[in-house]
């Protein structure tokens, strides 16, 4: 059903040195029946993600996304798989927006031959380059260049798309940002800067590492635009006025207001720099699930048991997935050694005890 | 009686806080979350904000305000979350902090501490696992520490901190958690380990086996395996990567015959190469065997479990090496 | 003398986000003939190392800093030697201005004994920690976090002095600068954050490396101040005006604008990326020895013979340290080894061929 | 016929750029001050500044910019104007470019080069005379070449700029004025030279000499000294020092039995170092004398001109250690 149904974002967009968007926005049954499919099944993913760690069956770091989800949903709805993205460590989401599966995904997160990255990556180095994500990045702020350097690639080519390069507001403040921007301002680089303001970068909160948070500011000379990033249609407009703006004026900082519920990684509970009733409130007032619930019923677009069928549904997804993912093999030991190189001109490479174990490299 | 590491270098911290007011801790997370690995536990309680500083995460600007700091004579403890995120800030770390001192004639030496886990955790993937202790070990001007045990933790951080040159100081992730037994003498507050003295874990005469940090414990225990087949490992803990402790190393050689050396780390350029021709130049006549190194897989660090087990030197890595030494105590060219 | 002279500053500041200070200020014949006798002592000193190089006495890098001689001049006169400075590698007037001697400069430059770096530093490696000089540094924008970091240990230490980190306009862009900065206005350091913009980073002129060469606004959230940096009173009143601020509220950006006559080091003829004509307006219209000269005539302090013959003067003092400086020795061979450590614990140190040469350490 | 170093180096980059339409440069000063040692002379006018392109002093981020590129399919040159700078953008170079390849399982490789001049100058001091080429050479995931002669820089940069995968690429300013003769092949815009494989500059019986970049001359110039007192050395230039050519090293040795490695960077894991370790593991039944590692004196670089000179490697530093190795045939305690 896609009749045309006119809502307003939740709020006004506040912008520097740039217009602003309009807050009218059209939308559909479809439009809305998909966001509220794709950001559940989002929810969903992380939440399973979160009981396989507990469980030992991920190990390491693991970076959830749960109440960001209109950040990766709204921006997929603006843009093309020909425009890039690319990001941080908590990257799963991201990795799933543009098309990956969710066999992929937990095959990854468990390190079986399965995952995207054939489980050499782990939970921070999720790609799809054929659907323009470049990661997965572990170093804070180190995926800014690099998308500011995919942008300008597309340019050189003249392939008349855009990067979005995500990240967090405690990698606000990192110098190469401010580097990449100067030369993306410079070059009028089609880069399209994502501040995922959660409001904490680890257990830091944003005023204790910024002395000016208001971060779709911090371009200077570069223009800016504040948006509720639990509006998956204020995020959807914004990214929309971003990419016409970049295309033809180059860089653009996005700074978008969102909130993670889980705490930064696993070994962090996420409740001893920040209160419950902060994280509760943000649940019961911004969820940008119960958003778009609120806005179908309003528009009498499906039923409450519906909806509930629709998660329902998207937990069973999940858990098959990861059913699947669980049969997948670990990487066979010959891995090791491959993909260290692409062009491995028969060198060898070795092993703990080079006289036991050594490859001859592609 | 028993201490973990984590305490051993919290307690190093306090006390050396407590005797120089001109000690003070900057690092991301190191106060009111308290620390990402809670090695800074209760130091803002005790010392307050301005001795225990939460910074952006922005390495680069914080380290060289650490560097700074110490020019003008403090004596700042910088904490890496982990050393992977030193490279951010490394310029000022061999530029700005290891060189000065020579460049300057003696003028401005520079009293810092840089510390954190280095090399291999536990499925933290590519960008989280890698070995610093031979990049900062080739700079002069440095001094690179790395502790296995609680004593050494404690009485190497202390020295660390004391001492009026740079220190990079590689703690392992592992271990904080690890208990190691520790005599009386280690809790007093003077205690201290001299900085460029390898310390010798497990005499033996059949082969020495240098390590350190975690590699220490793989290497002690691929000794009890190889003494029960008698053969008699010394087991070398290194503490200090520069200055290395050459005289120790090749003192036993000259005993043993025969060397292994074990790290985390990139095999190319390693510890284990430097300790080898460190070996050949000093006592080439006594070696009977090849010298065999044990080192990190020449790979990216993988993230699924079983090829991280296969890019990490195992205690049967270390036995095999060991063996294959011990069996051959003619040069191969003779015996081809 | 010391009747007081009041004048006003060439051109009004402008200023970014907060007071200015007033253009109107006081001096006296005393001053002025200092400011004319050091400016003209940094001149002859740069152009007679310029002649050094040229016949081969000094080696490697060399930048000089003449036309910018007003930027150091200026600073010092508003401020103590308990104050510190710290500056990039065209640093021989900024240490001659700290109190350093014309002997110290040209043996180091000479790579001798009398260096004050007993000639292990080289041209870009000047200190005089004595009195508040920090180097001479080589890396681009490294010495700006530094700088914090002294001013950083003033606080700690309750001295109510302030730290001068001086950098070029091609330098502003780094990113390290903006991690500072941010660091220092969360604590309120009093950092003075001096950029010397002589327009052209190398061969490149500040637009084209930077979005906005408006360094003084660069801060964004940090005040700034635009000084006349040609003229000695406008950099004394930002100077005396931005330590108040820095002691009372924190971080602040004075930009300079200046000029450099010299390319931009021995390499460059200086003169393929910008005009004759500019350099030579500038010289004719701005230079801040000139400017002073007017000024002491205007107020018939001097005459123009007397002038003439405090230059002379300089130029033999100049000339006779140079004499002084050929005299020093080479450092002795056993200085490879010292000052690798201040404490050596008695372990060896190797040369290249480490059987034949070794020293243990201290 | 004659070529300098700049020339090969100039033309290579220009052929290159005129047969691939994804190549192209950036970095300080390239473009319009053709190059500040210019080796990008000319280039600017001929591929314009779309593909020829100054960037402002910010190498972390126009290094990120670079690799950012590469992942998207073109092919960057970037250039350090010494490879001292590269400390600032060196996350990138390990991180974003080394590693990316092997984390993503191949989808991600990175077909860029770095390129600069490397390791001591001429009076330049501590902080812009460092050599990298260890330190890079430890991370798999990276290439790293170091080309001695015009037929080097020629042939290795083609390869560079042609090869899928992160390449380091090491140049040495004091080389690039000079000339060398090279064939007609040479000239030839399809030459190319093999990464990985070392050179034979000058076959001996007597010795092993291993040497990078400028140490190359002084290697063979000692050869001929060495000659004249009847001692016949083999001279190895490694041309790659990762991947390192082991095999062309082990067969060396085991026809001369004796090895020195020459090299200007510090000592401590090293590339001699390392050279040693290979040949250690490899051949040790076939030296005849201890390795002998003649290197970087251990300590920053001084400016003053006796003293500078005492730091880096000369010819006589060669001579001795060679002869050292060979009137001594015996292992040291056997003799003792
Ligand atoms: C250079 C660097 N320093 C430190 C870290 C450790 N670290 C990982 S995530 C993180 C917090 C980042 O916060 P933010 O940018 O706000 O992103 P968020 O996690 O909130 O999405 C830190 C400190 C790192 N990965 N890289
Ligand atoms: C990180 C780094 N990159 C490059 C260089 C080489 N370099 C030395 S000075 C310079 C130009 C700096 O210009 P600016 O900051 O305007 O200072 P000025 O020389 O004009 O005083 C460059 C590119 C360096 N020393 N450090
Ligand atoms: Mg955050
Ligand atoms: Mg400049």
């Amino acid at each position: 059903d896609s009749t045309p149904i006119t809502i307003e974002t939740s709020l006004p967009f506040t912008s520097h040195v740039c217009d602003v968007p309009s807050r009218t926005v059209e939308t559909s049954p479809k439009e809305l029946m998909k966001f509220f499919r794709d950001m559940a099944l989002m929810r969903r993913m992380e939440i399973a993600a979160d009981s396989l760690y507990k469980s030992k069956l991920i190990r390491g770091f693991c970076h959830l996304y749960d109440g960001q989800e209109a950040v990766a949903i709204g921006m997929e709805a603006a843009i093309t798989k020909k425009d890039c993205i690319i990001t941080a460590y908590r990257d799963h989401c991201t990795f799933l927006g543009r098309g990956g599966t969710l066999l992929q995904v937990f095959s990854e997160l468990m390190g079986r031959q399965g995952g995207c990255s054939k489980g050499k990556g782990g939970s921070m180095h999720f790609y799809k380059k054929d659907s323009g994500f470049y990661g997965g990045h572990g170093i804070v702020g180190a995926q800014v260049p690099l998308g500011c350097g995919l942008a300008f690639a597309q340019k050189y080519s003249k392939d008349e798309t855009v990067t979005f390069a995500l990240y967090g507001d405690g990698a606000a403040n990192q110098g190469q940002l401010f580097e990449a921007l100067n030369i993306s301002a410079l070059w009028d680089l089609p880069a399209i800067l994502v501040c995922e303001n959660n409001h904490y970068g680890m257990g830091t909160a944003e005023w204790r590492a910024a002395k000016s948070p208001a971060y779709y500011k911090r371009g200077d000379y570069v223009p800016g635009l504040k948006v509720d990033g639990m509006d998956v249609f204020a995020v959807k407009q914004a990214c929309k006025f971003a990419k016409e703006h970049a295309l033809k004026n180059g860089p653009i900082i996005l700074e978008m207001d969102t909130y993670r519920y889980h705490g930064h990684s696993m070994s962090d509970p996420g409740s001893t720099y920040r209160t419950r009733d902060e994280i509760s409130g943000v649940r019961q007032e911004r969820d940008p699930i119960e958003r778009i619930r609120k806005l179908i019923f309003a528009h009498d677009i499906a039923t409450e048991k519906e909806l509930k069928d629709i998660e329902k549904e998207m937990r069973k997804e999940v858990d098959e997935a990861i059913a699947q993912a669980k049969e997948s093999p670990m990487p066979d030991p010959s891995e090791l050694f491959t993909n260290v190189y692409v062009k491995g001109y028969g060198v060898e490479s070795y092993g703990p005890d080079r006289k036991e174990v050594r490859a001859v490299l592609p | 009686e028993q201490m973990t590491v984590r305490d051993a270098l919290n307690s190093a911290l306090d006390e050396e806080m407590s005797a120089d007011p001109k000690v003070f801790l900057m690092g991301e997370e190191v106060g009111e979350y308290q620390g990402a690995y809670k090695i800074t536990k209760g130091l803002l309680d005790k010392y307050g904000p301005e001795r225990v500083l939460d910074t952006p995460i922005t390495e680069a600007g914080f380290t060289g305000i650490g560097v700074g700091a110490a020019y003008y004579g403090l004596k700042p403890v910088v904490e890496f979350m982990t050393f992977n995120f030193s490279m951010q800030a490394i310029d000022h770390i061999i530029n700005s902090a290891a060189k000065s001192n020579y460049m300057s004639a003696g003028q401005i030496n520079v009293p810092i501490v840089f510390r954190g886990p280095n090399g291999a955790a536990a499925g933290v993937g590519a960008q989280h696992s890698q070995c610093y202790a031979a990049w900062f070990a080739a700079v002069p001007g440095l001094k690179v520490l790395a502790p296995y045990s609680s004593e050494d933790a404690r009485g190497l951080l202390k020295a660390a901190i004391r001492d009026p040159d740079p220190v990079v100081f590689l703690e392992n992730e592992l271990l904080y958690g690890e208990s190691f037994p520790v005599s009386a003498e280690v809790f007093d507050s003077s205690f201290c380990l001299p900085i460029g003295k390898a310390k010798i874990e497990r005499e033996g005469k059949d082969i020495t086996i240098t390590a350190f940090s975690k590699m220490v414990g793989y290497a002690l225990q691929a000794a009890e395996i190889l003494a029960k087949e008698g053969i008699n490992a010394e087991v070398i803990n290194l503490r200090s990567i520069r200055p290395l402790d050459r005289a120790t190393i090749n003192t036993s050689v000259r005993k043993t015959n025969r060397l292994i050396t074990v790290e985390e780390g990139f095999p190319q350029h390693g510890v284990g190469a430097e300790i080898c021709a460190s070996v050949v130049e000093e006592s080439f006549g006594y070696l009977d065997a090849p010298v065999e190194r044990v080192a990190g897989a020449d790979v990216p660090m993988p993230y699924a479990a079983n090829l991280e087990r296969l890019a990490v030197p195992q205690i049967e890595d270390i036995v095999r090496a060991a063996k294959r030494a011990c069996y051959r105590s003619v040069p191969l060219a003779a015996s081809a």
